[in-house]
């Protein structure tokens, strides 16, 4: 009887890319919930047009290259980027904003380069970044924090170009705080607006606070590796501590830092982003230090008031020369103590293959 | 000198995988004699072996039929009475699917044997007799990797400590265990007499904490040696040598460095009770355990099968195949060999035939998550060999200590992208012999073109010389003949 | 302007001299390049044998794939070397054929020694009016000694596949 | 001190030569296939830039100046940084032939990196005094081989990758090229 011969092993486990997207996602829906609780059904909508759009997207792609379409569109890579996009951007910017988005960076930040597992930029931000550069009005109105839609007036704000974008809209926190602190106003005094909850935005922070949920899920299930968050928030907290204890009226505290913006959410769900990351514990170590302080830079003192985006860019950027340098040329854990025996006989490899007395 | 039992911490090694073991430990059956038994004169890499029996001898059990042609190889015995029916090309066991010659033998059904010559009192003959007794025995290691054996105990570096390993790692295999179950005695004598050979002065015997009754019959057998039975933790390869050692001494063997460098010997447990039959017994290796096992047999179990035996006999003596039988591995489902069909005969190698369903999935692109790094139990970095292979750059595979890599599969089964890491591993290593192969053969070429360069030059030189004396001696007969003519 | 003449022309000196000084001696490349070729001295290259071919590529006067036996593998060796592109095997310059040996037909040799000399490896062995024979193990495949052979008694046998030769490969 | 750090700063992240000024590109995509031959010509530029960026400032303030021959100036700029370049060439081949033979056509090359010309005219646009344009020369060659260092690296990966057949070659590079200088925007603004 006949077999097919193939190479071992072959005792394949369950761990597929599929089953590490999906559980990303899953770890998504406490934010997502949170934002619905508190924006109400405009963050549904976009999620909604994200994900139609990267599936489109990745389906055409891979048709016009020939490839399956179904195994790969399965593997929820798509729909992560796209979630990660329409959580992003502010929820009530127009609906082509974020199709627009989505599009550029399935087509260009991902397939570009030969699809998932290749993209050597982080498409979700790359589509962010893009968004930033060429709508700078739409992305900066964000939903004032007070103000719940339901699911029509979330429609009407999203399809029909809205009139009255004002009275819905009002700035971050970060954003009040860097023209504030332009203005020369103090800390203490600028903490004092209505948009201020306990530390940074008044509802935001909850919704960090499900980022650091989802993310705490997530290292439990071993998706993600514990090195990259903790590096990211080092990253964060350290100049943050430093600056603040040298002038606490100019610099803000790095609590704030840590509960404003979408610091948690990068930490957690965009850098750990395992094929635009460096490889590696110490790797992982450089990379989530060197976006924390590139976000930290970037906010205080760049032009963008959220700069993880840049920020992680820049880090993809450097990833693959962090490989380069890191991966010196001995395995990961040190070359093995050299052992020296007692009996000291330094010996040459030869001795089996020497002359013996047993040959017949 | 190394006390090991007195470790307060036990270090396991790096990396390495649970897998659940599917272990069917049963008592060891006999099958009934085949009527036919296949040997391959081509044993493995660059081993060769010589028929020294002609077609149509009669032969007995335990004669041999085929003697060793290069530095490692081992002689090949009858492991039935019977007639050389032909030598002629069969499928063999190897992962080409190719054939080569092998040795076909009639078994005749009286299974008459030569008679044995033991050597009862093994303590006074010399170490060098009794390595000659079993490499004539045709001894090798009965593990997987079918090293000779007489060529591992020749002790020249001085080895401190022999290592029987009796942790049988891979799921499905239970040959070692049900071995050391039915014949404890015997493996320890075994193992006294490898211990005598290498005057190792320590010799410890590594069985996995999830094997208790095996741990118990040994125990026992062992009592009044001072041979001692260490349990290791049951976490795939822990049966590999430098993992071993590492579990047991708490030592890391450098990449690239031999284990008997530091000392270190390991055997198989089947390979000291093969040394016991051949030295107090006198029977040459001809049979072994195998287990045959699998969704797609009917009735999984060991069997003490002979040497030779087609596979397809076994088969047949397990009831058949069942409607899953659609893969046939030789060796176990993380290291095994999937073997082209059914004709090819059992080896020495073989200590498991798995037949079961084909678990393919498609092959998606590594998204570098890095999991393959965190369980290589050599500590390499397989995503970065993997790029490397796939690039074929080579010299950076071998500067990132491919040579290293045991093939043990477990970075395999951890990708979640389901890419057969293994496979493109064992190319890029084929591809670096293949380039060495050929690098060497063209220095030796330059030499032998340069000499001959040299050579041609010499004769021109010597040419020339020549042809200045001649010259010079015609000028000095002429000048003699013109100063003759003067006077 | 007459000054800014004077100060260029003094730096032209300055180049001048320091060319001259630090002027380097034999080209260590060429027996880089030497160690990456088969050492068939086949001539497919169109010349006379590895070595000047290695000079060739090293003046830049010949391009690096005009060496069949090389294969692909050989022109990414020297593209690596060399920083160049590695540009696929130049099809004029021949195929790169399976590694081959040449084999005596027994019969038909004369004993005529015209093949012996132009074996660049002495792999054939052999004496005026006595049988000649290839030596395997030596043969490179080069197939010089085809052609001065007289009664064409000598053809390529390409070596044939074992299991001892089997490599892994992509489709198992 | 803190303006020269200022400046050494914004001129290697901020304005960045070759992502936000987009000058020196012809060696940027020319020689970053190989990571090796991207720090040689880093290097290499650094060396080059620096010591023509001094020596253009010193040729234009006691030279030029008192003869008033500004307008020969930018024939001058390129003949000094013609000099630098060959000297180092002739230095490199002695040093070490391997990386010579590496970054080949591309040592010539930086007497035309506009890159190179671009330092010693904006140091004179800038009224630069000799200590900054020292600065402002490094600094420019250090952005510039900072970027070609990781864009050499990421085109390493990027070769290996399976990129579609229309992007293959240059179009990706291009692509990635883009990206980075997108990535660099962040920076706009860092005062």
């Amino acid at each position: 009887m006949q077999f097919p011969t193939s190479c071992s092993p072959f005792t394949p486990s369950n761990n597929t890319v599929q089953r590490m997207m999906l559980y990303v996602i899953a770890a998504l829906i406490p934010a997502i919930g949170t934002l619905f609780w508190f924006f109400g059904f405009s963050i549904l909508i976009q999620l909604f047009l994200a994900s139609c759009t990267a599936i489109l997207a990745e389906s055409l792609c891979l048709y016009a290259r020939k490839r399956s379409v179904l195994p790969s569109l399965l593997d929820g890579s798509a729909l992560l980027t796209a979630f990660l996009i329409a959580m992003a951007i502010p929820s009530i910017a127009p609906w082509w904003v974020v199709v627009t988005g989505t599009l550029f960076s399935i087509l260009i930040a991902k397939h570009a380069y030969g699809g998932l597992g290749y993209n050597p930029f982080n498409p979700a931000m790359v589509g962010y970044v893009f968004l930033l550069i060429s709508f700078p009005l739409q992305m900066t109105i964000w939903q004032s924090p007070l103000l719940f839609l339901d699911l029509n007036s979330a429609l009407t704000v999203i399809f029909l170009e809205p009139t009255s974008i004002d009275g819905l809209s009002s700035a971050t926190t970060l954003d009040y705080t860097k023209t504030q602190l332009h203005l020369g106003q103090s800390i203490n005094s600028i903490q004092q607006h209505a948009i201020f909850g306990f530390i940074a935005d008044k509802n935001k922070e909850f919704i960090n606070l499900a980022y650091l949920i989802g993310g705490l899920f997530l290292l439990k299930q071993k998706i993600i590796h514990w090195a990259i968050p903790t590096a990211v928030i080092l990253g964060i907290m350290l100049p943050a501590s430093i600056t603040y204890s040298m002038d606490s009226s100019i610099y803000p505290s790095p609590l704030f830092h840590l509960a404003s913006g979408a610091t948690l959410c990068a930490a957690f769900f965009i850098a750990t982003d395992p094929v635009t990351a460096s490889s590696g514990t110490k790797g992982h170590l450089i990379y989530g230090f060197l976006i924390g302080s590139l976000i930290y830079c970037i906010r205080t003192w760049g032009g963008y008031p959220d700069a993880v985006a840049f920020a992680v860019l820049l880090a993809n950027l450097t990833a693959p020369t962090i490989d380069y340098y890191l991966k010196g040329k001995k395995t990961i854990a040190p070359l093995a103590k050299e052992y020296t025996r007692n009996n000291g006989s330094n010996l040459e490899v030869g001795a089996l293959a020497s002359p013996d007395p047993v040959r017949d | 000198m190394f006390n090991f039992f007195w470790r307060k911490k036990k270090s396991t090694f790096t990396g390495g995988i649970i897998l659940d073991g599917h272990k069917q430990v049963t008592k060891i059956n006999t099958p009934q004699l085949p009527k036919e038994l296949i040997y391959p004169l081509f044993l493995t890499s660059d081993r060769y072996t010589k028929a020294c029996v002609k077609v149509g001898d009669y032969v007995k059990k335990g004669q041999v039929i085929a003697i060793a042609d290069s530095l490692l190889s081992t002689p090949i015995h009858a492991a039935s009475s019977g007639i050389i029916s032909s030598i002629e090309k069969r499928l063999i066991a190897h992962p080409s699917g190719l054939a080569d010659d092998c040795i076909i033998l009639q078994t005749d059904g009286l299974d008459s044997a030569l008679e044995a010559e033991p050597c009862l009192d093994y303590r006074q003959q010399s170490r060098d007799f009794l390595r000659k007794k079993i490499h004539q025995a045709g001894i090798v290691g009965l593990g997987g990797a079918a090293f000779p054996t007489a060529k591992k105990l020749s002790g020249s570096p001085a080895i401190h400590t022999l290592i029987i390993n009796a942790a049988e790692c891979e799921p499905y295999i239970s040959c070692d265990e049900s071995l050391a179950i039915a014949s404890a005695k015997e493996i320890i004598q075994g193992s006294l007499i490898i211990q005598h050979i290498l005057q190792a002065s320590l010799c410890i015997i590594a069985i996995e904490d999830s094997k208790p009754d095996a741990y118990l019959a040994l125990l026992f057998a062992a009592k009044e040696t001072d041979i001692k039975i260490q349990k290791v933790p049951s976490i795939y390869p822990t049966g590999g040598e430098k993992q071993l050692i590492q579990v047991l001494s708490g030592e890391q063997i450098p990449p690239q460095k031999l284990v008997f460098e530091y000392g270190y010997i390991c055997q198989n447990i089947a390979t000291s009770f093969a040394v016991y039959q051949a030295v107090l017994l006198g029977i040459p290796l001809t049979e072994r355990v195998i287990t045959v096992t699998g969704a797609g047999i009917k009735q999984a179990q060991n069997i003490q099968a002979k040497i030779g035996t087609p596979i397809k006999d076994l088969v047949q003596f397990c009831q058949g195949y069942t409607e899953h039988a659609q893969q046939l591995i030789m060796g176990g489902p993380m290291m095994g060999i999937a073997l082209a069909s059914d004709e090819i005969a059992v080896i020495k190698a073989s200590n498991c035939l798995l037949i079961e369903p084909i678990k393919a999935s498609a092959i998606q692109p590594c998204i570098r998550c890095g999991d393959c790094a965190k369980v290589c139990p050599s500590e390499l970095l397989p995503q970065q060999l993997y790029w490397y292979s796939r690039s074929q750059q080579w010299d950076n595979c071998t500067d990132y200590n491919l040579a290293d890599c045991i093939e043990c599969g477990c970075c395999d089964v951890v990708c979640p992208s389901k890419i057969p890491l293994v496979q493109s591993f064992r190319i890029a290593k084929s591809e670096i012999s293949q380039q060495q192969k050929q690098a060497e053969q063209a220095a030796l070429a330059k030499k032998r073109f340069e000499n001959q360069q040299q050579r041609k030059l010499r004769i021109e030189q010597e040419k020339a010389v020549l042809l200045e004396k001649r010259k010079a001696t015609i000028e000095k007969m002429k000048a003699a003949a013109a100063q003759r003519k003067l006077n | 302007m007459l000054f800014l003449c004077l100060v260029f022309a003094l730096l032209g000196l300055l180049l001048g001299f320091a060319h001259k000084k630090l002027k380097i001696k034999n080209d260590p490349l060429v027996e880089q390049i030497n160690n990456l070729l088969p050492q068939t001295q086949c001539g497919q290259c169109n010349y006379i044998g590895c070595r000047p071919y290695a000079e060739a590529i090293a003046k830049n006067e010949a391009d690096i794939n005009q060496c069949p036996p090389n294969g692909e593998a050989g022109i990414i060796a020297l593209a690596n070397l060399l920083g160049k592109e590695a540009k696929p095997l130049n099809p004029e310059f021949g195929e790169q054929k399976a590694p081959a040996v040449a084999f005596i037909i027994e019969q038909d040799c004369i004993g005529c020694v015209k093949c012996i000399p132009p074996c660049p490896v002495d792999a054939i062995l052999g004496a005026a009016k006595q049988m000649h024979t290839v030596i395997a193990s030596e043969c490179t495949g080069c197939e010089l000694c085809i052609s001065p052979c007289p009664v064409d008694c000598i053809i390529m046998r390409p070596i044939e596949k074992t299991a001892n030769h089997w490599q892994w490969t992509q489709d198992v | 001190m803190k303006h020269y750090l200022l400046l050494l700063l914004s001129t290697i992240l901020v304005n960045n030569f070759v992502l936000t000024k987009f000058l020196g590109l012809c060696p940027f995509l020319g020689v970053s296939k190989r990571l090796e031959s991207a720090i040689g010509m880093g290097l290499a530029t650094t060396f080059v830039l620096t010591l023509a960026s001094v020596s253009s400032y010193l040729l234009y303030h006691y030279l030029l100046l008192p003869l008033e021959l500004t307008y020969l100036r930018t024939i001058s700029f390129i003949v000094v940084i013609a000099v630098v370049v060959q000297l180092t060439e002739i230095i490199l081949h002695k040093l070490s032939p391997r990386l010579h033979k590496l970054l080949g056509l591309y040592l010539p090359l930086i007497t035309t990196n506009c890159a190179v010309l671009g330092v010693a005219l904006l140091n004179i646009q800038e009224q630069h005094n000799l200590l900054e344009s020292f600065v402002f020369g490094f600094a420019t060659a250090i952005g510039f081989s900072l970027v070609l260092i990781l864009f050499a690296a990421l085109r390493e990966r990027i070769h290996v990758s399976d990129v579609p057949q229309p992007f293959q070659g240059a179009s990706i590079s291009l692509i990635t090229a883009g990206l980075m200088s997108m990535a660099f925007m962040g920076f706009v603004g860092l005062d």
